[in-house]
């Protein structure tokens, strides 16, 4: 299992130096090429993970594996991480730095030592990724919340990452941003990037995730398929999370019937199959 | 450099808290006059108060370790004029003895005169020498920050050896004990906090004009450069 | 911030602050009369077992509140210990005889920074400032104090956050790469304090805040009786001094 | 109408100084006492209207009007406003002027002029109002988020306004964090305070408000009672909103004869109505 895994934590445990918990024994692996989500209450120690995945933070026991091997934090080891992992933060004020998109976007190409050309490449290619190829010459102030976000995301792409962690990447997202930005997580998937990210939408983690990753008081109480979510309602529960929507929904309607046993992974999934139960229907009204 | 609480005999730290004293009445006196034509300045020194507290707590990265921090002040003299500097100077020197242990109670006058007072106008003269003289706002700002620095650390030193003189060869002797002392962590420092100085005002000059002067930074610092 | 911490954890933060202020006031000035280093460091290991014991501030804590201070008094003291002037020139030369001296002043100091420790870390900041309102501080003066502690802790998120994700980055690379990106981060700040003053601005103005900020600090019920105590320790401790001499 | 409106929106224009558009001609009514959502994508000016509803923003043309009449922009006129409405900005660090809960609270009854005994009583209420009498001897900077907004909201209480303004309240809360601040929601409306609040949670504006308001690039594009949201589904697309999952779902349901044509409110409420059709559909399962 070990041997596969891309990045894996093996019982963490760290304390903030205020004295609050960070982690406490928290164990899981994340597959190369899988979609990953962190599910868990304020607290649980979400960001602490990710901050624990880029060498941002580091064990006081329990290590950190990338690729099978022990986390170097040497500046060297760091380095060598860093180019290969990225971390998105949740708050994009926070995270840009520079008044102007494309230097921003630039910051860490440059930081890597590559040469001109090779960063201007780089950062128009970022920029393509996420779809604000027209914004390259704008303040970053004049920017909505979403493409904010969106200039977060090239920055880290610019570095050309194996694994993208983000920090609740929905937050703050109005509705027509949600789905253009489920639209690029898509993408980037598609391009074969690893990616683990936090939220606390269950019905999003649970229609896009691969594997869902449970997160309470520092430790990891599970990790699963998020098809066998359904199954694992005591540990959604112990992680202070509800049950996707659609789940409720599809037990009742299961139960009378009216779907197949098999639950679907989203709202619109479920009225899909409604739709192909209804002919049935309409010709026995109750 | 913060002298430590109860580190001054009674009478230099009653003198220099004497000492200080007119300057703070004179910053808040003419605080008070800003504050009535332009409300929101009460909040603006209280937020770069915390600014400049901020940056006095991190860490540099440089020769000689943990024990070196920005002062900010410079960057504050240049942004805000001198004689705000000293009340906005006092707070942050309370709240570092009140919160960090640095510097103290007794010893606070003497702190204030250094570093809230010949600092600022050190930086701020230098600044406007500098601009008159017509060198680049980079060399400007760099030398105001650097020699702000300087002046705050050189004053200490008179303070301490004036209190310590040295039993065989007095204050000149004593001065250069302690300015070779501290020399070791200040004189890098200076030069780092003029390189940062001029870091943050090449930062601030990518942002858009417009913007600045929304913010009113820009007119401010056009009118003194 | 250590000291904060420590202040709002402390069981002694509901002691009226001015009976803690008049108490460490007499220690200072205990501080300054003691008249032998013994008795001088008598009082500083008093105040803080007084403290460690009855503030509730672990050990390693107040050991790192003391830590810069101390390394400033080694300095000091080791610089009274040697003379640059003399016969030998401008080589240093030990002096015995400021050995005492020396003592008396690493004495008084420690006893001084003992009685400010005891002060702040039992006693959160807001009060100290709530104390300073009721002993007429001017106004102006109280209301930096109020908005820097407030925002304090606003920028130093900010700042950390900061600072984390250029490290994430590979800003930190070097002592020059990470100069240049502290400059980038302080510049991207300084606006947001225009922007947050302004704001602040606005959100007084909706609670009908015009002119100086107005607050009404946490009561503290029995503050009479424990100014009386600290009143009589302060007495008590000033008088002890003067016998032990 | 407008002699009924607690605050009215008469054609409101307004252009920000940087030449953006705040808001174009934009009207609409608050009825007293009741529950108000406004809907709308990011950049349609649902902020710069609240602000224009304390009077921090005035009106190039046209007019807001409390209790029938246009507001008086001069001091005295701003300070009599402001103790009717209160504001609740989105970020709590922009509110909060004093580090101390207790102060905090104090700072708007104390300018109202209040004596201290009088004062001293309206903070502990507020502060018991808002669930947080344990946080009293708290700094602001050792709360959560949510307790921050919590305290935002004690403040604004404690000059015990008429009408409630709320910027995105809910934004930045998790699961249990939303559920107990839609309780203090519920509580605040019970007591008769008036509420309009930004949101852009349609599934939530759904069930609680009483009327909505769209608002699309600075107009309100139109305001109606949640209970008609069903029959104004194009005007929700106008406003880039995507409808509430209960409506799609209450509709197939209803097609298929297994619901009465009601809409419910909320996809609990939708479940507890599937549960009452349940009998008759177990004993002619199709």
């Amino acid at each position: 299992m070990s041997g596969e895994a891309l990045l894996r934590f093996a019982a963490v445990c760290q304390r903030y130096e205020d004295g609050s918990r960070g982690l406490e024994e928290c164990s899981l692996s994340i597959r190369p090429g899988s979609r990953n989500a962190l599910l868990g209450p304020n607290g649980a120690g979400k960001t602490t993970l990710l901050l624990h995945g880029v060498g941002l933070l580091r064990p006081a026991r329990g290590q950190v594996e990338f690729q099978g091997r022990p986390l170097d934090y040497g500046r060297a080891g760091l380095r060598q991480l860093r180019q290969r992992v990225g971390l998105v933060f949740q708050n994009p004020e926070r995270q840009l730095l520079s008044a102007s998109v494309y230097e921003d976007i630039s910051f860490g190409p440059l930081n890597l030592g590559l040469p001109e050309a090779q960063v201007r490449q780089r950062v128009e290619a970022a920029l393509g990724a996420v779809g604000l190829a027209d914004c390259r010459e704008r303040a970053v102030h004049q920017l909505s919340f979403g493409q904010k976000k969106r200039v977060c995301i090239a920055g880290v792409l610019a570095m050309e990452p194996e694994l993208l962690l983000l920090d609740e990447p929905l937050a703050g997202l109005d509705g027509p941003m949600r789905r253009e930005f489920e639209a690029l997580l898509e993408q980037l998937a598609g391009q074969g990037i690893t990616i683990l990210l936090s939220t606390h939408d269950v019905d999003f983690a649970y229609r896009w995730a691969d594997d869902l990753h449970l997160l309470a008081e520092g430790r990891c109480l599970a990790s699963f398929p998020a098809r066998e979510l359904p199954r694992q309602q005591a540990l959604l529960a112990a992680a202070g999370q509800a049950l996707p929507a659609v789940l409720g929904l599809h037990r009742r309607l299961a139960d009378l019937g009216l779907l197949p046993d098999e639950p679907p992974r989203s709202l619109d999934a479920l009225l899909a199959a409604l739709d192909g139960a209804a002919p049935d229907l309409k010709r026995n009204p109750a | 450099m913060h002298i430590m609480e109860g580190f001054l005999p009674v009478a230099h730290a009653a003198g220099w808290t004497l000492a200080s004293a007119p300057f703070l009445a004179w910053g808040l006196i003419s605080l008070r006059r800003r504050l009535r034509e332009q409300p929101e300045q009460r909040m603006l020194l209280g937020v770069a108060a915390a600014f400049a507290f901020i940056l006095s707590a991190l860490k540099l990265p440089s020769v000689t370790g943990s024990s070196s921090h920005p002062t900010g002040v410079g960057l504050g003299a240049v942004l805000f004029g001198p004689l705000a500097m000293v009340p906005v100077g006092f707070v942050i020197l309370l709240f570092q003895a009140l919160l960090l242990a640095h510097g103290g109670l007794t010893t606070l006058g003497a702190n204030l005169f250094s570093l809230g007072i010949v600092g600022p106008f050190v930086a701020a003269g230098v600044f406007r020498a500098l601009r008159g003289l017509g060198a680049s706002l980079a060399l400007g700002v760099f030398l105001a920050a650097a020699l702000g620095d300087l002046a705050t650390y050189l004053t200490t030193s008179v303070q301490l050896a004036w209190a310590f003189p040295d039993p065989v060869g007095g204050f000149a002797a004593s001065f250069a004990k302690f300015a070779g002392i501290f020399a070791l962590t200040q004189v890098p420092l200076a030069i780092v906090e003029g390189l940062l100085t001029v870091a943050i005002f090449n930062g601030l000059a990518r942002f858009n004009g417009e913007e600045l002067r929304r913010l009113k930074l820009l007119p401010g610092q056009e009118a003194r450069a | 911030m250590l000291i904060d911490r420590c202040a709002h954890a402390s069981p002694w933060r509901r002691i009226s602050p001015a009976a803690k202020g008049l108490f460490a006031l007499a220690a200072l000035l205990g501080a300054y009369l003691a008249p032998s280093p013994g008795l001088a460091l008598g009082l500083a290991l008093g105040l803080v077992l007084l403290t460690l014991a009855g503030a509730r501030v672990p050990l390693p804590d107040y050991l790192g509140a003391a830590a810069p201070a101390l390394g400033f008094l080694a300095l000091g003291c080791a610089s009274l210990l040697f003379s640059l002037g003399g016969p030998g020139g401008l080589a240093p030369r030990f002096l015995p005889e400021a050995l005492d001296p020396a003592a008396r002043l690493g004495a008084r100091s420690l006893a001084a920074l003992a009685a400010l420790l005891f002060l702040v870390l039992s006693t959160p900041l807001p009060h100290l400032i709530a104390l300073l309102r009721q002993l007429r501080c001017p106004e102006v003066l109280l209301d930096l104090m109020v908005l820097c502690y407030r925002m304090l802790f606003v920028f130093a998120t900010v700042f950390r956050d900061g600072r984390t994700a250029q490290a994430a980055r590979l800003g930190h690379a070097g002592a020059r790469r990470s100069l240049r990106s502290l400059g980038l981060l302080a510049a991207g700040l300084l606006p947001q304090v225009w922007l947050r003053a302004l704001e602040l601005h606005q959100a007084a103005l909706l609670r009908l805040g015009d002119g100086p900020l107005r607050f009404l600090a946490p009561s503290f019920p029995r503050a009479r009786q424990e100014l009386a105590w600290a009143a009589a320790g302060s007495l008590g401790l000033l008088l002890g001094l003067g016998v032990l001499a």
